[in-house]
């Protein structure tokens, strides 16, 4: 265990992450994907703060921060489909294509 | 010699009995709950014998079929006054006829059945999904489209309704239940549309059979019987229902006091019953039977309530009661309780209620050997039975039960008696009449 | 940094772990399956964390994602069809783009991770990680701390009026009905014949 | 070395498995004498012989589950109730698992104990099944954060999140003195995640055994099994994170630890029947407007009780 696996391993999950965010059709399935993302930002922060920071507190103090921006994601994300959901009964990204009005 | 080893270890705990009520079956199913060898499990994947109590008409039996399969290998059949399926062979069968020989028989057939291999029940019903689908269609998902396919016959789970709560639509879940499924009456079988645990939608597909009352509310009509009978038999009744309500609560203990003192009701000491039975409500009331279980909802509304009569329509505040045009009750100075409310909660209170005044007027009428006067109507625990007989209501729960939790709907169904009255009284174990008259 | 061999197999053991679960999360038809390998590829993600010695922040993962999948997999079956999978279908679009961007951003984060020159100062042998997280949190950094926290409120607050009852048609609770999905046209998602019970009926609270 | 931090503690943690809840099911049976006649084998033989039958039984199948997930579900409850039992320190040096952070690992084992219970009930793909696993999902997290809350309140005194400092912060005064409102709260959140008694919703009698409805043999044996064992590892939080875990005279440590599980469990046992099943509504309802305001109350207690 390097920092470069540790690296590597974050790359292939951020890279799925990306794959999932850009090809899911549902919403939730789209949040699934940004999750996977942080995951591997996440990762790669400890890995920083394990192996290249010589234990500087700000590495978990990032990686605190990543982790209640997921739960802001996921709790505005899922606030914004309930919303959407109660207006045009849509749970998929295409069917608000306009989302003007 | 191990699996001989764990075998007759396992025989020496309660035998695990999943009850298939057919008609007039319900006597089996207390002496059940009363007999400590015996433990009544409520989904058939617990049981080792299937027990068929009462006659099952012939429009159920594929259904008894499908509860016989459901029931995990090693298990046998027993049948109480019921004709037993034709396909199952010779071995995998008993029948009993007596109320009193029914435990022994469940005990010897359970030990039989671990002891040796003879007396398996077989599977009745191919084990195949009931509507092929594989391979079929564009993605192989039996149909046409992103989201057409049909798998094992259903399509796909879209709320057809608005959600009846919060507007937030869970996926429906459309299924049906009975006529065997234990914590409805016998017969019993409705279609259900949950979303989450809310009901959204409750068709009655076939009514609860007609139950059958003691002998004594028939002679009622006849000729004038002595109160202190009636009220025995009325208080009986009672109980017996609040057994099914306090299972379900999961007051398993207080349930069987409560079939011990419907025992005790026809002959026992009226006096001593009467405290026992105060003693019983305050440990219901103790152990949180209505504030923590009992819901505040199925409310029947007036015109329900008054279809429903009798003790229901009590609780709602109808004030209707033929022992009160009766002069027999009248020189026991009877006098109507009701409820306002008409919720759940308060047809127990009403019942509760009604079971204490029966032991009081019992007790009275008991001492002074009154009679009723009138035999043209009688006031039957199920409502009034005037020229007609009462009909079956089920019916209701299809406007009652939507939008009621799970829970709620069963405590509210368990509260309520929705079957026809039989036109035939119930066969009385020898040591019932006339008794407690004397 | 020289970690015991059995570390370097556990290592190698959750990364592989971690990859393929994040990976089945969009190969399953069912949404409530995605959701638990998700949360699985978080699990091997929290402990590989605790092999590098992230003590809390690990274990915090473990807790943080069970409750968080948890509710993804509740919100997938309330508006997903297909919750548990019976129905095969598949729902993506912009395949090939995604499947392009996917391998591209992981080729220009692992070149990043091989060919970038990073220092090498590990943890110092008395580094206590939990204690060392909690002061900074309450301490030096009390500012970002907090200023989370009121985000985290704030994002509550949102939550609950973007999601409550009382919408632009007003109370979802007395009948009032969402637009058409055409101008003009039937509500949407809603039965054709209305309840003529009304709300009050349906609810005992 | 290897000796005490090694085999001793993997020993009682193996034997509080695997003895724990079959004590437990002695104790429901003796509560269960007292509440009415019973028969069967006599109180030590009882459980033996339903496991016995429980073995015999096949294990059956429903229609198209999601067989892995259906299969794996019990025995992951019992992994996560292994892994809670593994936290409890028996005495200063017999630890299983000694990380700096228990108390929190404890807390995830609450939470995926909740996807746990979900799965056992979503995978088997029958109706009445789906419905408690939905319950114990809608009830779980208000359980969770009060059972947080409160062990909070038991790491301020230590200032540590190790449960081998809060039992020597316990040295004085236990927990249960020191923050009254701790171990009830405590408690019920161990009843209702095990969903025993008041708060069994998930596995209730309405929805004929719930998310156990349809399983039988083995399977239904490891269920129960794990459910036993969860209130075990329960009792042993309990009894670290309040009643001073190995602390107390004359005996050994991992005796007292020992006899103060059995304690608990006894209380616990005596609890389930007593009372009727809430409905789920009402639980709501207790929980997050009686028990979560408590458990702030007995944090700011905590908080303030330290600062002094």
């Amino acid at each position: 265990m390097t920092l470069t696996t540790v690296l590597l391993l974050a790359a292939a999950l951020i890279g799925i992450g990306i794959y999932g965010a850009l090809s899911q059709q549902s919403f939730v399935m789209l949040m699934m994907g940004l999750e996977l993302i942080l995951n591997g930002v996440m990762l790669a922060a400890v890995g920083f703060w394990a192996m290249s920071g010589a234990g500087a507190p700000e590495g978990q103090l990032l990686t605190i921060v990543v982790m209640a921006v997921m739960a802001i994601e996921m709790a505005m994300g899922f606030a914004l489909v309930v919303a959407v959901y109660r207006g045009k009964q849509a749970d998929v990204t295409e069917a608000i294509a306009d989302l003007r009005h | 010699m191990a699996v001989s080893w764990l075998a007759r270890l396992a025989a020496r705990a309660p035998v695990p009995v999943f009850p298939a009520l057919g008609m007039r079956g319900e006597e089996a199913l207390y002496r059940l709950a009363l007999s400590p060898d015996i433990k009544r499990v409520d989904s058939p994947r617990h049981a080792s014998l299937l027990l068929v109590a009462g006659g099952v008409p012939p429009s159920m039996q594929q259904a008894l079929r499908r509860v016989h399969d459901q029931l995990p290998a090693p298990f046998t059949t027993l049948w109480y006054r019921s004709a037993p399926l034709v396909e199952l062979p010779q071995a995998a069968v008993t029948t009993v006829d007596s109320l009193d020989a029914l435990p022994g028989a469940l005990v010897e057939s359970h030990g039989r059945l671990l002891r040796n291999t003879v007396g398996r029940s077989p599977r009745l019903l191919p084990d195949a999904p009931p509507h092929p689908w594989q391979g079929l269609g564009d993605d192989g998902h039996g149909g046409e489209g992103m989201m057409g396919g049909v798998p094992y016959g259903r399509p796909m789970a879209m709320p057809p309704t608005a959600d009846l709560r919060d507007g937030l639509a869970l996926d429906i879940l459309t299924f049906r239940l009975g006529p065997f499924f234990p914590l409805w009456p016998p017969g019993f079988e409705a279609e259900v549309t949950l979303q989450g645990d809310i009901i959204q939608q409750f068709s009655v597909r076939s009514s609860p059979f007609p139950r059958a009352l003691a002998p004594v509310f028939h002679e009622a009509r006849e000729r004038p019987v002595a109160i202190a009978v009636l009220e025995r038999a009325r208080a009986r009744h009672h109980l017996q229902a609040l057994f099914h309500a306090l299972h379900l609560a999961g007051l398993e203990d207080l349930a069987r006091h409560a079939l011990r003192l419907a025992d005790t009701c026809p002959s026992g000491d009226i006096v001593l019953l009467a405290k026992w039975f105060t003693a019983f409500e305050r440990r219901l009331r103790r152990r949180g039977f209505f504030v923590l279980h009992l819901p505040k909802c199925g409310a029947l509304r007036k015109k329900q309530a008054e279809s429903q009569g009798g003790f229901a329509a009590r609780a709602a505040g109808i004030e209707r009661d033929v022992r009160a045009e009766d002069d027999g009750y009248r020189r026991l100075a009877f006098s109507m309780m009701t409820q306002q409310a008409g919720d759940t909660r308060a047809r127990w209170r009403q019942r509760l209620a009604e079971i204490a005044q029966s032991f009081d007027l019992a007790a009275r009428a008991q001492r002074d050997d009154m009679h009723t006067a009138q035999t043209d109507a009688v006031e039957t625990p199920r409502g009034a039975w005037h020229d007609t007989r009462p009909k079956d209501t089920s019916h209701l729960l299809e406007d009652l039960l939507p939008g009621l939790e799970w829970g709620e709907a069963l405590a509210t169904l368990a509260s309520l008696e929705l079957a026809a009255l039989s036109p035939w009284p119930r066969e009385e174990p020898a040591e019932t009449p006339e008794e407690g008259a004397a | 940094m020289n970690f015991p061999l059995a570390v370097d197999i556990a290592f190698i053991l959750l990364a592989l772990f971690a990859v393929y679960t994040g990976w089945r999360v969009f190969r399953t038809d069912s949404m409530v399956r995605a959701s638990f390998f998700l949360l699985l590829s978080f699990i091997a993600v929290g402990a590989i964390m605790l092999l590098l010695s992230a003590m809390y922040l690990g274990v915090a993962m473990f807790f943080m994602m069970g409750v968080e999948m948890m509710v993804m997999a509740l919100f997938m079956v309330m508006f997903m069809m297909n919750p548990a999978g019976l129905n095969p279908m598949m729902m993506v679009h912009q395949h090939r783009l995604a499947i392009g961007a996917g391998i591209a951003s992981f080729v220009i984060v692992a070149a990043m991770a091989l060919l970038a020159r990073f220092p090498h100062r590990p943890l110092p042998a008395d580094l206590q990680a939990v204690p060392s997280l909690g002061n900074e949190l309450l301490g030096e950094s009390m500012l970002i701390f907090e200023s989370v926290g009121v985000v985290l409120l704030a994002t509550m607050i949102g939550v609950v009026v973007l999601s409550s009852q009382r919408g632009r048609y007003g109370n979802a609770g007395e009948g009032s009905m969402p637009p058409g999905l055409e101008p003009g046209g039937e509500p949407a998602g809603m039965p054709a014949k209305d309840d003529e019970e009304g709300g009050g009926h349906h609810h005992c609270h | 070395m290897i000796l005490d931090q090694l085999v001793w503690p993997l020993t009682w943690v193996l034997a509080a498995l695997v003895l724990g809840p079959y004590l437990l099911a002695v104790l429901d049976g003796l509560v269960a004498r007292s509440l009415g006649p019973t028969r069967g084998p006599g109180i030590w033989l009882a459980p033996l012989s339903r496991g016995a039958w429980w073995l015999i039984q096949h294990t059956n199948v429903t229609e198209a589950p999601d067989g892995r997930a259906w299969r794996l579900a019990p025995a992951l409850y019992l992994a996560l109730a292994a892994g809670g039992l593994a936290l409890v320190p028996w005495s200063r040096t017999w630890v299983a698992t000694d990380i700096a952070t228990s108390l929190v690992l404890w807390g995830s084992i609450e939470a995926l104990a909740t996807v746990v219970i979900f799965l056992q009930g979503w995978s088997a793909n029958t109706h009445l099944t789906l419905v408690g696993a939905y319950r114990y999902v809608a009830l779980g997290l208000s359980y969770i954060l009060i059972s947080m809350f409160v062990l909070i309140g038991v790491a301020l005194p230590a200032e540590s999140l190790a449960l081998t400092q809060v039992i020597t912060s316990q040295q004085e005064l236990w927990n249960v003195l020191r923050q009254p409102l701790g171990l009830p709260l405590f408690l019920i959140v161990g009843l209702a995640i095990t969903f025993r008694g008041p708060f069994n919703l998930a596995d209730s009698t309405d929805l004929a055994g719930g998310t156990s409805a349809d399983v039988s043999g083995a399977q239904r044996l490891v269920w129960e099994f794990a459910r036993s064992a969860m209130l075990v590892a329960f009792s042993g939080i309990a009894t670290t994170a309040f009643l001073g875990g190995w602390l107390g005279p004359w005996l050994p440590g991992p005796l007292w630890v020992a006899f103060k599980m059995l304690a608990v469990l006894a209380l616990l046992a005596w609890l389930g029947p007593a009372f009727a099943r809430i409905t789920p509504e009402r639980c709501v309802s207790l929980m997050w407007v009686v028990l979560l305001p408590l458990a702030f109350v007995d944090l700011i207690w905590a908080g303030v009780e330290a600062l002094l």
